[in-house]
């Protein structure tokens, strides 16, 4: 088998996949490495689905409306695969008059740049979802926020990609990026050596590693979260919810499970089996998060609950960036949590930044030596 | 947090064998049970065990349950019942529910014994009610009083398929047949003696085609298979059943240790997914021992003995006893392991077909067809013999580890030696007095006490009986010989009950002296 | 109680809670307290205990041991309850379970 | 044979058979039929079959189906069911209420 390709991908999560897509479409020949077994292992397959543009940093904002108005409600025809996206809004509740304060400057900076969220009161909260507890006296609303399923999202690219013959090897783990004549070319793993004209990193935290192998580092540092699922329950509501207080987020599925993520607050020092394994103690503190804001969910029962790693940019927002100094190396990667809801988008800007062309969207936000010391 | 030297997850017999070795050498030790009841799977299993006096041979699976219970209380053990362990977590900690709380704990030592999940297989129907597995119907009559059906089609005839067809017309099921895909009965022989017997016929490369009935089953159709388990065209055949019980094999449920992080492997000789452990049932993670069926599927004998052993190298893990005395120990329960793992059934011969007994004896190809030794078979076994006056007759026809029957006669008539799968001999110089504990003894009820020469033209037969109601002595009704055909009228001459023969009761039929030895059932006129 | 064992031959007569009665789909029954619901269920000759979602089959106990969920009714108005290991209580409202509601698919 | 690791080596086409529409995951209610044309759809671990099509994602966890479908997705490749990694276990190993898991007791001596 052929171990070249114009565009090598690192990494088959939801942006490698997207990535691998459109480029695919384009008939450029792609071939994407994995060092799991399973395709799209990382946070990918464990995040919260959520499709949101409030709350997000204002550079990473006109990709989120980019994703929200052009990309997302055609994502399912395109893949041909139900992602079960829903365009019904996000509650970001509150509960105090500070968490009232935090909600008010993120939704005028969002509103600022043009996205439609407001403040709502208490009633109005309840109007809209009427399962909310007295506890929350208000909210902001972004109608056009919304969840999508990021298992089903991340498969139906690498399903589609691979129909147009990308071809994904798993169980590769990228140990070396080399530079021949100059160039970012070849690709050492534990099994073999691979060429291609493009290197795509989207390996989530361990791009650092693989980044540094040509002498680029992110500052980003990675934290094991946690979320939880539980049996499937009536239909209750469709929008995403989220905390000024961040204690938990989540919605409710097609499949009629509600799927959630928090946090304990210990997650910065987090250890771990080399299993992603959860702890003991944030599920049932996610449990009681949401319990004071949806009490009816009192009696839903978990059935899983499940760790996975954020891969934490210092700056908070992502790196997106070609390599100028490594020609042909492109990073996406350091999404810092916030990766699903724009993935079609980055993969899209991912496709054309390998084949060289100016991207639709301005991302000189998202280079990757923007970092400065502090004074 | 609350800490206990050694927390046992799972209240069966491997899990209480393990939490009394260690109590024993000082550990506090608790033990958490998700089931309202302890003793795991022994509770259901209401047949005598195999093995000898150490394996706890002749003595019924529940009551095994409760001398285990009744020592470890008396030790200190604490046994937490209706309490789910829902995960185990690094630091050796399990997260237990309890009602309607969660509570934490940790363990220096942990020993997960969750024992087995039922495997399932599909056809068309599979899902309808009526469908159960063969552990729900043991859970249904033998902890609740319920029959699971009225009219049952088994499928599986490995020892828990047996097992429960017997127990299913203990308590008063009809069971219309015995199904297997396999070309031979995987069970002990004794145990598909007993069920044939009874009528219950046996089809053996069979399996079942669909379960009938738009609600809940009505009925099932099963056909013949090749050699490749595809179906034989215009074999099928139809059963009018209101219950079809699944009885084929189980998985380890090592769930739990998957969560820790311990390693695992798939290993279809053990069941499926297991630990990788030592010889102690210590696991990939120090401090955290497996034994019993989680570790690989046996019988609950050698679960019991996998628990000791786990519960003693926990004790040296501990610090509580030396090397030495894990050592010693070790030795002791590996000879008692490596008894029970001998004969024809022995974990390497599984699946393959024995031609002749370890005494050079061809193997009934009858029983494992049918699940009875035919007229021209029988003979060839030592156990069958001819003589004057009353004798046992043991119909005892594979090399399995199993020895009461020498050690229930007084005057010492039986003889199976110290190699303990031999199969029984009479010792023609001792003289039986009819007393029938051999055939109370037998766990595989395959001693019947025959005298040729009651009287003229007729003779008795003395077999063992665990069903109700109870013959009356001067009854009439028939005999019934291994297929479970009736072939000559019976009368009930004496019925013995006696608490030494624990619920199997001696009935004494008298029969036409060409009978005696065909007839091995009794049933009363209906 | 057709399907109760009266005397078993080696387990002799079981003990059993007191006699109480509860609802099944408005249907009053009698059981012990104490014994699962489904042991219940069955004494009483019922066997289905839901529809499922996606096809709308009926389903009932498969492992009776709390393990496959085949057996889950509506119980005191919860959904999804495993009734093989739900002991059973004086005055227990048992529903049919259509996915995950009370009500039948064509009402829902 | 080792697990297919080169998703572009591909198991043949697929091809109905009289059983497809037997259910398999019985809480999710997913046939023969889907994992068998999952595997076709590249989906070739457990884990993926799991995300793709929910099987052993129900209420009881994938305790009665895992078999089944290892069985499935080996036969569809040409592999042993040996090969193939189950779903990974997670807590909590049963059904347990929000209100439960939220009341804790016993993280203090």
């Amino acid at each position: 088998m052929c171990n070249t390709a114009e565009v090598i991908i690192v990494g088959s999560g939801v942006i490698g996949c997207a990535a691998a897509y459109y480029l695919a479409k384009q008939g450029v020949s792609v071939l994407v490495l994995e060092r799991d077994q399973s395709i799209g292992n990382g946070g990918s397959s464990r995040n919260g689905g959520g499709v949101r543009q409030s709350g997000r940093d204002p550079r990473e904002l006109p990709l989120a409306m980019y994703a929200v108005e052009h990309m997302w409600p055609k994502l399912s025809e395109e893949l041909e695969i139900d992602v079960e996206y829903h365009k019904q809004g996000n509650l970001r509740l509150g509960k105090t008059e500070r968490h009232m304060e935090i909600l008010q400057g993120l939704t005028e900076r969002a509103a600022a740049c043009g996205l439609d969220v407001h403040m709502i009161d208490g009633a109005e909260v309840r109007k809209i979802n009427p399962y909310l507890s007295d506890e929350v006296i208000g909210a902001s609303w972004c109608a056009t926020d919304g969840h999508a399923n990021p298992l089903l999202t991340t498969l139906g690219y690498y399903r589609k990609a691979r129909a147009l013959g990308v071809r994904f090897c798993t169980e590769e783990e990228v140990v070396a990026i080399q530079k021949i004549r100059g160039k970012a070319r070849r690709i050492i793993t534990a099994k073999a050596v691979y060429e291609g004209e493009t290197i795509i990193v989207a390996a989530g935290y361990e791009s650092r590693a693989i980044a540094s192998t040509v002498g680029i580092d992110i500052p980003m540092r990675k934290e094991l979260i946690e979320a939880l699922v539980t049996e499937a329950e009536p239909k209750m509501f469709a929008q995403m919810l989220g905390t000024a207080d961040a204690d938990f987020y989540g919605h409710q599925t097609d499949h009629g499970s509600f799927v959630f993520g928090g946090a304990s607050g210990m997650e910065s020092v987090n250890k771990d089996n080399g299993n992603m394994a959860v702890s003991s103690i944030t599920a049932p503190c996610i449990c009681r998060g949401i319990m004071k804001y949806i009490p009816k969910l009192a009696d839903a029962k978990i059935v899983r609950t499940w760790a996975g790693y954020e891969d934490l940019c210092i700056d908070g927002v992502p790196v997106i960036s070609s390599v100028e100094e490594v020609p042909g190396l492109i990073l996406a990667c350091a999404f810092t949590g916030h990766g699903f809801g724009i993935s079609p988008v980055v993969g899209k800007l991912l496709s054309q930044m390998a084949l060289g062309e100016e991207t639709f969207l301005d991302i000189r936000e998202f280079r990757y030596d923007r970092f400065q010391a502090a004074i | 947090m609350k800490r206990y030297d050694l927390i046992v997850v799972g209240a069966g017999p491997s899990g209480l064998s393990a939490a009394i070795e260690g109590a024993k050498r000082g550990l506090q030790v608790v033990v958490f049970d998700e089931n309202e009841k302890p003793g795991g799977q022994l509770f259901k299993q209401i047949h005598k065990f195999f093995g000898s006096k150490e394996h706890k041979a002749k003595i019924r699976g529940f009551v095994i349950g409760e001398q285990l219970l009744k020592e470890a209380s008396e030790l200190g053990v604490k046994v937490v019942l209706n309490a789910t362990v829902t995960g185990l977590y690094m630091d050796k900690e399990l997260v237990v529910k309890i009602a309607d709380t969660i509570y934490h704990y940790k363990g220096d030592a942990i020993l997960i014994a969750t024992g087995a999940a039922e495997n399932m297989v599909t056809f068309e129907g599979w899902t309808l009610p009526g469908v159960i597995g063969a552990g729900a119907a043991q859970t249904m009559m033998n902890l609740h009083g319920v029959k699971p059906g009225n009219r049952i089609l088994m499928l599986g005839s490995g020892n828990v398929g047996l097992v429960v067809s017997f127990q299913l017309l203990q308590c008063g099921c009809e069971v219309a047949a015995l199904v297997d895909a396999a070309p031979r009965v995987g069970g002990y022989g004794i145990h598909a003696a007993k069920v044939a017997r009874c009528g219950v016929p046996f089809y053996l490369s069979h399996t079942i085609v669909k379960a009938e009935g738009e609600e809940c089953v009505t009925g099932v159709t099963i056909a013949e298979v090749d050699k490749k388990f595809q179906f034989i065209p215009g074999t099928e055949k139809h059963f009018d059943v209101d219950t079809i019980c699944l009885a084929v094999g189980l998985s380890p449920m090592s769930q739990l240790l998957k969560i820790a992080g311990c390693e695992m492997e798939d290993n279809p000789k053990r069941g499926g997914q297991v630990p990788i452990c030592n010889e102690y049932g210590e696991t990939s993670i120090k401090g955290i021992f497996v034994a019993g069926d989680v570790s690989g599927v046996e019988e609950a004998s050698s679960a019991m003995i996998e628990g000791r052993i786990a519960g003693i190298a926990a004790a040296q893990y501990l610090g509580y006893i030396g090397i030495e005395e894990l050592e010693e120990k070790f030795e002791e329960n590996k000879a008692a392991l490596e008894g029970l793992r001998q004969g024809m059934f022995a974990p390497e011969n599984r699946g393959k077909l024995i031609e002749r007994t370890e005494e050079g004896i061809p193997v009934s190809m009858n029983l494992l067809t049918k699940g009875y030794i035919a007229e021209d078979e029988i003979e060839r076994y030592p156990g069958v013999t001819h003589r004057a006056g009353i004798h046992p007759v043991m119909e005892c026809s594979q090399n399995i580890p199993c020895n009461p029957c020498q050690d229930a006669c007084p005057r010492h008539c039986i003889q199976i030696g110290s190699h303990i799968t031999s199969l029984p001999v009479v010792d023609e110089s001792a003289q039986c007095v009819g007393c029938g504990l051999c055939v109370a003894a037998c766990s595989g009820q395959a001693i019947f006490l025959v005298q040729e020469d009651y009287e003229p033209g007729y003779g008795t037969v003395t077999i063992p009986y665990e069903f109700l109601p109870l013959p009356q002595k001067g009854e009439k009704g028939y005999g019934l010989d291994r297929s479970g055909q009736r072939v000559c009228e019976a009368q009930v001459m004496e019925v013995k009950t006696a608490k030494t023969f624990d619920h199997t009761n001696l009935l004494t039929i008298r029969v036409p002296v060409d009978m005696v030895g065909k007839a091995r059932f009794y049933r009363k006129s209906c | 109680m057709s399907r109760r064992i009266a005397e078993h031959p080696i387990l002799g007569v079981q003990e059993k809670g007191e006699k109480v009665t509860f609802l099944c789909d408005g249907e009053i029954l009698e059981g012990y307290e104490g014994e699962p619901i489904a042991a219940a269920l069955r004494a009483a000759g019922i066997m289905k205990h839901r529809y499922t979602k996606k096809e709308h089959t009926p389903r009932g106990i498969f492992c009776a041991i709390g393990r496959c969920t085949d057996c889950v009714m509506i119980v005191d108005g919860k959904p999804n309850i495993r009734t093989c290991v739900t002991p059973l209580k004086q005055g227990m409202k048992v529903q049919t379970q259509y996915g995950v509601s009370p009500k039948p698919f064509e009402k829902q | 044979m080792q697990h297919i690791n080169d998703r572009a080596i591909a198991p043949g086409t697929f091809i109905p058979e009289p059983d497809d529409n037997r259910i398999i995951c019985r809480c999710e209610e997913v046939t023969k039929g889907e994992i068998r044309r999952a595997v076709h759809e590249g989906m070739y671990t457990i884990t993926e079959i799991r995300r793709y099509l929910r099987t052993g994602m129900g209420l009881c966890q994938g305790q009665t189906c895992a078999r089944l479908v290892k069985g499935i997705v080996a036969k569809e490749l040409g592999i042993s069911p040996a090969e193939l990694i189950p779903a990974t276990s997670r807590a909590p190993m049963r059904p347990v209420e929000m209100k439960v898991l939220a009341k804790e007791e016993g993280r203090h001596v």
